[in-house]
């Protein structure tokens, strides 16, 4: 019997090595792997690509989710559409440490998908003609501008959903999606962490959003922080 | 009494806008007032980016869940018929020109309906979905002060901030005046209380079309 | 208060006219809108042109779906991925009687999401070198081949669900999903049938699978045969 | 008694390539029969593309469900843990080369693993998920008849046939013999009871690469 279930975070994330570039699902806070930051924080990898919409989030003056990563150094690149959402970030940056690849938020989550979904290439309108597009390939389609966008992979894949089975099979809810499906198909290897974790059956066929095939690891959240901002 | 419209007075003026059955995206600050500006008898589909279509308002104290958010990551409440769906999905109802509506604050606006919302210059940019937007929504209704803070004007020939989008906005809700970006150029079709064609004309940095009566 | 039902398939089809564009929902017999294509069938629209998996489906000596339609001379255009599967099909064909756009299958899906998701044109690597290659640009991408393909749309997509609301909020069941969903975004007019019709609020909104956004009318269906094959 | 396997033993001898917990898409016709071959011990993933993951087998008479078929179009089950979902995830997970194993009928493969399965020359061609998966999938197992009808090489060195995929093809499984595709060439792997090197050679249209114990 397959079961992709490990015992803690911090087991599920032990072969993620310095220098990986890893996804994580959430917008602001809603979605985000919590536990699989915490870990990932605890372990001490260093020089990691996150890629994510936004760079952690401040409630106050105190700044939570991936925050701390970036906080501690262990960041040296930024793939999201939202670096203003922390202060260190911002701070990092313009220290010169870390850098900083601006996405609009759709075609973030479009690059995600494509690669997910073995496309090779993309045309969008979003952002012709403007600083995010260049260096970009510039088309027309039917008169109007498009820019050629490319799929955005990653070696691993943290994603957080409110319910899975040991599958790999996963249920989100609410606006905890967002991000969290496309990620989840569009690297090595995905990551899950669930706040329900159940056996397979558990789940009615029709209700699964990210079928088990996409997911490697699932794990149980050790512990669900509820930060309102 | 000050002359022009206060930020709830141009919420209403934009709500004014919203069809019965339509969908509507907010972007944060001054737009998500226009959330309580819907007379109950219309039903309107609040879209917010993060992947809910049907946003009721901001929590009440008590009820709100970490997961349950707007794009400016304020919790909300969902309406009776609203769908939850993922970032992909959400974006594609955008771009693919399925939202009617959005209404958006903006740095500068030009005479050909550019839109400069994203970022200023020598600032850290972010994005987020404001360029998204720009290119796939149906209709833009720019809400925001007629004039910058040291009363230079933010409607302008050329865009000196760095676009979002081309040819995208609308209309224009400020709170001086109502203002119609159409092929012939900016009309001024409404004025607010107490202001003068000229009081606009004067803090506008494009040609106006102004009618005999706006 | 919006209310986008309809009371029968006719009269929610009452506009279309000859010569429409129309993707109809479906994988063989599962999931398609069979009383739409009834609908369609009486009203004796002319000049069709036909966007689904397949043209109808043969069980024995008779055929269903679309088949009638077909059979009928009301179709100018076929775009699908499986032409054989109706002998009429084959017999109309041959007798340059109906013209056939041949798609492979998911790249048919894929199409008609990036109609619906505002995507210009993908490359896939489906096809590429082939037959179905013949025409299409070509490019080569971290040393890959792949063919740009273009978005698909329709004046009308006909689509069926198990379940929905009168804001047109849909959910399916078991394969019957198909390409419904994606071909509910890619019409300018997307009608949908259902075997079940429920006041707003009652589909859980984490449940709903094609939002009522892309849905313009909505009706119960009035009769679903079962036909095995 | 013949020599050689008969479409179960060619299907058992697929299922033997099938690793615990894979994901397995299976073409219509003889592939299918592979879905009664999997130990009980071994949880498979059978992918229809049509939309389900963790395909049961064939539906008994009476459970049958119209909306529940596979892309051959017939009833079938689904497993404890499986999934439904639309085209476009179910081809996202082939293209997007998540599957890990394909097995297919095939009209002719190439000695470079070349694949021609969707149409022959003068049919009225239909080619459902064919290229799809020809492209995406991560490694896809052949399993036809050695020779046509007529005694013709269905293995040959270059298609004559229209091709669904370019080196895609990585075994190929008949009722003579097993063959891998190697960057070297065809290598036989294995005989079939009562089959000799030279019967596959006679009967195959490329070099073939012949161990000395095959």
């Amino acid at each position: 019997m397959i079961d992709k279930s490990y015992r803690s975070s911090l087991d599920a994330i032990r072969d993620v090595r310095d220098g990986a570039v890893i996804m994580f699902g959430g917008f602001g806070l809603a979605g985000i792997p919590q536990n699989l930051i915490r870990a990932l924080y605890e372990k001490g990898t260093r020089d990691i690509t996150v890629i994510s919409n936004n760079p952690g989030s401040r409630l106050g003056d105190n700044e939570y989710g991936l925050a701390p990563l970036f906080q501690a150094g262990r960041v040296k690149k930024y793939i999201g559409s939202y670096p203003t959402a922390t202060r260190s970030f911002k701070a990092l940056h313009e220290a010169g440490k870390v850098e900083l690849e601006l996405v609009p938020q759709g075609t973030l989550a479009e690059r995600i998908r494509a690669k997910g979904a073995g496309i090779g290439g993309f045309y969008v309108r979003t952002g012709a003609g403007t600083l995010l597009a260049q260096g970009k390939e510039a088309r027309t389609i039917d008169g109007r501008q498009y820019i050629l966008e490319m799929p955005l992979g990653a070696d691993f894949a943290f994603v957080k959903a409110y319910r899975g089975d040991t599958f790999g099979n996963l249920v989100y809810r609410y606006t905890g999606a967002n991000f969290n499906p496309a990620m989840a198909m569009a690297a090595d290897i995905t990551i899950a962490e669930v706040e329900e974790l159940v056996e397979p059956g558990m789940i009615d066929p029709d209700a699964v959003q990210t079928p088990g095939i996409f997911v490697q690891r699932i794990l149980k959240g050790e512990r669900y922080d509820r930060w309102y901002e | 009494m000050t002359a022009g419209m206060n930020e709830k007075e141009m919420a209403q003026r934009a709500a004014a806008e919203i069809r019965d059955g339509s969908s509507v995206n907010l972007g944060i600050g001054m737009p998500t007032l226009v959330l309580d500006c819907i007379p109950p008898d219309r039903t309107v589909f609040f879209h917010t980016e993060n992947g809910l279509l049907g946003m009721g308002g901001f929590a009440p104290q008590g009820s709100a869940h970490p997961d349950l958010v707007d794009a400016g990551k304020q919790p909300v409440t969902s309406i009776r018929g609203a769908s939850f769906f993922p970032s992909d999905l959400s974006f594609a109802m955008l771009r693919g020109g399925h939202i009617d509506l959005a209404i958006m604050g903006a740095y500068q606006v030009s005479e050909k309906g550019d839109l400069a919302n994203w970022t200023a210059p020598g600032m850290l940019p972010s994005v987020g979905g404001a360029m998204d937007i720009a290119a796939g929504v149906q209709r833009i209704i720019v809400l925001m002060s007629h004039t910058t803070k040291d009363g230079k004007p933010k409607i302008v020939r050329e865009l000196s901030y760095p676009p979002t989008g081309f040819a995208c906005v609308s209309l224009i809700i400020t709170d001086l005046c109502v203002i119609e970006v159409t092929p012939a150029g900016l009309l001024l079709r409404e004025l607010a209380a107490g202001v003068s064609a000229a009081d606009v004309i004067k803090t506008t940095g494009a040609g106006l079309i102004v009618p005999e009566k706006p």
